[in-house]
């Protein structure tokens, strides 16, 4: 078995949202995919790839290109417009001894293979054993009016389901580090990709490694306050941050990475430090995955809060396609850092709750 | 053809191909802020059918519905307002390219999920049946649309329960890059479908006329309670699947073959018989009906340029 | 337009969860709706139904008995087994003129439908206008080994969505009137039934009436928490509450009867009051429309919280056929009689937090 | 056919049809406690499938599975504790009798989903062509699946790629209690299917010499290369939808129609054939064939009644 001796890499500790090479080799989070595609079907001739373009010239923006040259026709399977259907035989050919890889250019498409999805693939294993490795890309679009069924972010649908892996990368450094860990998982794993950190860059170790799947990362550490994302929306946090030197305020600065499971842990461990939680969702916030961030720490982590916790992200309505309205729809780093701005300065009161404060970290922690 | 028909037909076609043309000009400026899928080529198709269509018939279509739109009726204004996400655009500019509507046309909607618009389609012609209407309603849908099972459970439902459906498959060939022959079994779909019991019509799409005369002998047969049918249209489209472009050189198909339908230009096409049915007139009635059209489209863009964004 | 004549009814305020008809008629769930049914086909020529089972024998629990002879197969129809399809045909029946009725048998069905609910009903209001009135009546099953795919609960896939009500009535009055409003709303409306509570008998007046959409029912009033509960979970509730005599404790309790959209005020006014929230899920916990309802009471309810918010249902796994696993599957009354005395007796502190106090309720209620 | 063969097939159909009576006769205990759809009146079918099967082809199966799961070789006593929700449970006890599976014997699990289980069969003979396996795939479903557009997709990607999969429909008429004609435009399916390129075999599913001959043919033809082929088996359900009781009293089908099909029974048929085919033993053979399999039977009934309760 290939995927028992990959390990994760030691360079990169993936602290910084940007290239942190050092010197390393950079590259995008195209060309991470892509290479971590490859790596996966050289490591494990019981890789294949199923999807609409993965053999066309597009190449799924050329995430698949010279796959099919290099693996063959047989590894590399172009299919009809049928993404139920595909969906199933992506689970057979797992339970069968295979590690398929369906590609998807839009998670906007999900919805059609739904039933197999949580109907098949994410009960599959609890109720037959075995192992079911299946990893189903997709990715979330944005912008260039997009609209109502080009641009939604599903993630939502997913998470909550202990028979699914949930994981949406945004670096360069963790597509392919999750990626060739997802496809290494003996269970079904969803890859949410963001085609608009199709072009960022950063560091991208060549030799193949993982990054564990449901750990976050944190991308920077501060005092005032934790901000989570995911995906697209770790962007936002980035310039929010920058921007709010003259303020004074630091913010530990998690990116979820995997929203299923969600790496609760980490989150606890800085929300214990800094009292103040502000969630940035990919997607709508009404019921999003968020929504379960914050029902948790409400529980768990009562006695360290020290203002209420607040979410952003989209409204709950159809993605409009003209452009002021998708440029209206989509908060914006200005919106996020008055939301830090409001909830760090807003009801500063350790002093007055002194029961929470009393709690000592380590006891809870332990 | 009634000559006056056959106008009709060119004139529609005519708006269809300016329409397309102006996009593919003005898309470059980055003002039309939305995926376009051009029809470019396969005007006969949207004109034929439609020529048969009043406003109590509906049509539903899907990512490339500007000349289905069109040809139903949709106002040039409204329609550009929308490409360029201003108010007043079809869809309040919260569509786009690929969510067209006009209820009150009988354009019921456009959806860009493939086949996502088949059953919502045959939905429409069940309300028909039901209160006995004499409207019909057409699917628009491309090959790769059979590739997906809610057609066939579609088309299953519309036969058993005989629904006054038009099932318009235009076979361009392509799902996107992707060749027919590399997604389906079967080379031809016309078997499968009339074994359903449903009438099938195989016909050169970028005939107009044959398009017209074959689609009109189908809607007679669906008005009379006969219930559906279906047209599988040959034809090609000329630019790339999304965007304003010609494509060829990414490698998915041969300048030849590009330029063999070309070559088989609808709209040339039908100048061709205009002058054989009316040598006397139709060269100025043609130049007329372009430049009519011309104008019509540079106003249209003009005032959806003017009209203030769409705002929340 | 008949529809708009219906009003409420003004001896049911439906308060209790029990019969309260005080000499009013009794009848059980299922007959509630079958009379809803035949009430709204006969007040509407438009209205029709579609669904497996609509016209054969079993009228999906009798639900549909006696339809197609009174309103004709033209009005009540019998469909393949596509529910993909046929929920587009509802959509664009809706769209012509009709009032379309979908029927499924279970709930888990919809997932081979998602695609048409999500990325077409759910979004053609918003974005072609006029009205889109149609209903999807579903039911969730339990028990005797449904098992992993006929038990399922996904009120949560479809809640936070704006394009779409969804409620999950819990007593024979609701279960009319919301019925009847679902039918008469320009909309779509997702209605959740629960197959145990079908034998559950209660007031239900003859007279069509209505129950409005996204408003809760308060089904008893108490000092000490504020109990949030939908669907079958509220009997559960009704059996905690009952047991809870000897601690003294008393708890209001809120039938959410909508999940999509929440009616947030009338649980905020209550916590306002109680100062500690438990929320039952029908359904897994995880990401469940309670994850919701916590995360906006932990941001809007902070200064009047007095202990952690908590949350009971199920586990997130595949549920499981066998009859012992069945059982300790669900929480029952008991797990959540523990789950209300550890929150009563938790963490009461309202004289350790005075801020939160000081704020009145008066200001945050205006 | 070879007698040893025959006995093999009458077997295995005794054994289906006594595990599916001792259900019904223990069903009203309340100790199995999961939903039950029988198999009785349609054992031709798996037995006839089965027997041209070994452990390196695997079947999927749908709701109704008991007799595909024994047919292709489930352990009884694992089989029963499943059902009564026990420890060493073929699905641990999580399944219930809706979601059996034995990889070891080539059992791949079984969906509740109408048509779900269809495309995984599709997928794990994919696995089976890129391998170069000489196993294949046989997806059973029943005339309800058909309905479902996942069906269609299959099919078609199945015979696009020429995956070694045989699709054995079993038309027992209804779909719960829906009869085809209410739920299909077309009458016979069978020429749908093969316009797909598809080899069709249609087949009294209650004849088990004919199905084995057939499906024999079929599977030599798929283990040769050649693709998928399709069975297409009338037969009729002798209970109840779901449950072990008869419910032709809530009439949705005529008393007439199950005593008619109840003449045909298939494991009678299979006796008179044994007396013709070996007169001198078969009296004999059939007797011992019945009390083996009652006894096993009725000794997994016991083993799994007393084993643990699966619990968590
Ligand atoms: C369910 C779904 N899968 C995939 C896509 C991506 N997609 C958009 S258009 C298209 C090709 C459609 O081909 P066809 O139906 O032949 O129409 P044409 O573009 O040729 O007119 C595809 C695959 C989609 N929109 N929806
Ligand atoms: C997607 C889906 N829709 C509906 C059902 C409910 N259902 C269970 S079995 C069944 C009938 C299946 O009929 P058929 O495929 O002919 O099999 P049979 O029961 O006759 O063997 C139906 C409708 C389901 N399980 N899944
Ligand atoms: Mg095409
Ligand atoms: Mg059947």
């Amino acid at each position: 078995m290939p995927w028992t001796k990959l390990v994760a890499d030691k360079a990169g500790r993936s602290v910084s949202f940007v290239s942190d090479g050092a010197g390393g080799r950079i590259m995008s989070y195209a060309e991470a995919i892509a290479e971590a595609m490859d790596q996966a079907m050289q490591l494990d001739p019981n890789v294949i790839i199923l999807g609409q373009g993965v053999d066309r010239p597009g190449f799924v923006y050329g995430t698949t290109a010279g796959l099919s040259r290099r693996y063959g026709r047989d590894r590399v399977i172009e299919t009809p417009i049928a993404e139920a259907a595909m969906t199933g035989v992506t689970l057979g050919a797992s339970l069968a001894g295979l590690r398929p890889i369906l590609v998807h250019m839009r998670n906007d498409f999900l919805l059609v293979s739904m039933d197999q999805i949580l109907n098949h693939i994410a009960h599959w294993r609890r109720l037959f054993g075995g192992s079911v490795p299946l990893v189903i890309r997709t990715i979330i679009a944005r912008g260039w009016g997009s609209g109502a069924q080009h641009a939604q972010s599903f993630q939502r649908l997913f998470a909550g389901i202990d028979g699914l892996k949930v994981v949406m990368p945004a670096t360069p450094y963790d597509v392919k580090g999750l990626f060739l860990n997802a496809v290494a998982w003996s269970g079904p794993v969803l890859f949410f990709e963001h085609r608009w950190l199709y072009s960022d860059k950063g560091y991208v170790p060549e030799k193949p490694y993982i990054v564990p799947l449901g750990k976050a990362a944190i991308r920077s550490e501060g005092k005032d306050l934790t901000v989570v994302a995911m995906s697209f929306a770790n962007r936002d946090v980035a310039s929010a941050l920058a921007d709010l030197g003259d303020e004074g305020i630091t913010a530990d600065w998690i990116d979820l990475r995997s929203v299923n499971p969600l790496d609760m842990d980490t989150i606890y461990r800085s929300v214990y430090k800094t009292g103040r939680l502000l969630i940035v969702e990919n997607g709508p916030v009404n019921c999003g995955v968020g929504a379960e961030v914050a029902a948790r720490a409400a529980e768990d982590c009562w006695d360290y809060l020290r203002a209420p916790i607040l979410r952003i992200g989209w409204p709950g309505t159809t993605i409009p396609a003209g452009c002021k309205l998708e440029e209206s729809f989509y908060p914006g780093p200005d919106d996020l850092r008055k939301a830090i701005i409001k909830l760090v300065k807003q009801n500063d009161s350790r002093e007055a709750y002194p029961r929470r404060a009393q709690i000592s970290l380590a006891s809870r922690q332990g | 053809m009634e000559i006056e028909k056959a106008y009709e037909l060119y004139s529609m076609m005519t708006e269809i191909r300016l329409v397309e043309e102006a996009i593919a000009r003005e898309y470059p400026a980055q003002e039309i802020r939305t995926p376009v899928h051009l029809y470019t080529g396969q005007e006969a198709i949207a004109a034929g059918v439609s020529i048969h269509l009043s406003d109590e018939d509906y049509v539903v279509s899907n990512h490339r519905s500007h000349g289905h739109c069109l040809a139903k009726g949709m106002d040039l204004e409204a329609f550009f307002k929308e490409l360029y996400g201003r108010q007043g655009g079809v869809s309040g500019g919260w569509g786009g390219s690929m969510h067209l509507c006009d209820m009150s046309r009988g354009i019921a909607g456009t959806s860009a999920i493939v086949a996502g618009g088949v059953p919502i389609g045959a939905g429409i012609a069940l309300k028909q049946k039901i209160s006995g209407d004499r409207g019909i309603t057409v699917v628009y849908f491309g090959d790769g649309a059979v590739d997906e099972g809610v057609f066939w459970e579609t088309l299953n439902f519309a036969a058993l329960k005989k629904l006054p459906v038009l099932f318009v498959m235009e076979d361009n060939k392509f799902a996107s890059q992707t060749p027919s022959e590399d997604r389906q079994a079967y080379e031809d779909i016309t078997p499968i479908v009339s074994a359903y019991g449903v009438p099938v019509f195989k016909l050169d799409g970028n005939d107009p006329l044959t398009v017209a005369e074959v689609s009109g002998r189908a809607i007679e047969g669906i008005r009379k309670g006969r219930g559906p049918a279906f047209l599988c249209c040959k034809t090609y489209r000329w630019l790339a699947h999304v965007g304003p472009s010609d494509d060829t050189n990414t490698g998915y198909r041969t300048r030849e073959e590009v330029t063999y339908w070309q070559n088989r230009c609808p709209l040339a096409r039908m100048g061709q018989y205009l002058e054989v049915a009316d040598p006397e007139n139709s060269a100025l009635r043609v130049e007329a009906i372009k430049l009519r059209w011309a104008a019509a489209v540079a106003r249209a863009i003009e005032q959806a340029k003017e009209a203030p964004y769409a705002v929340d």
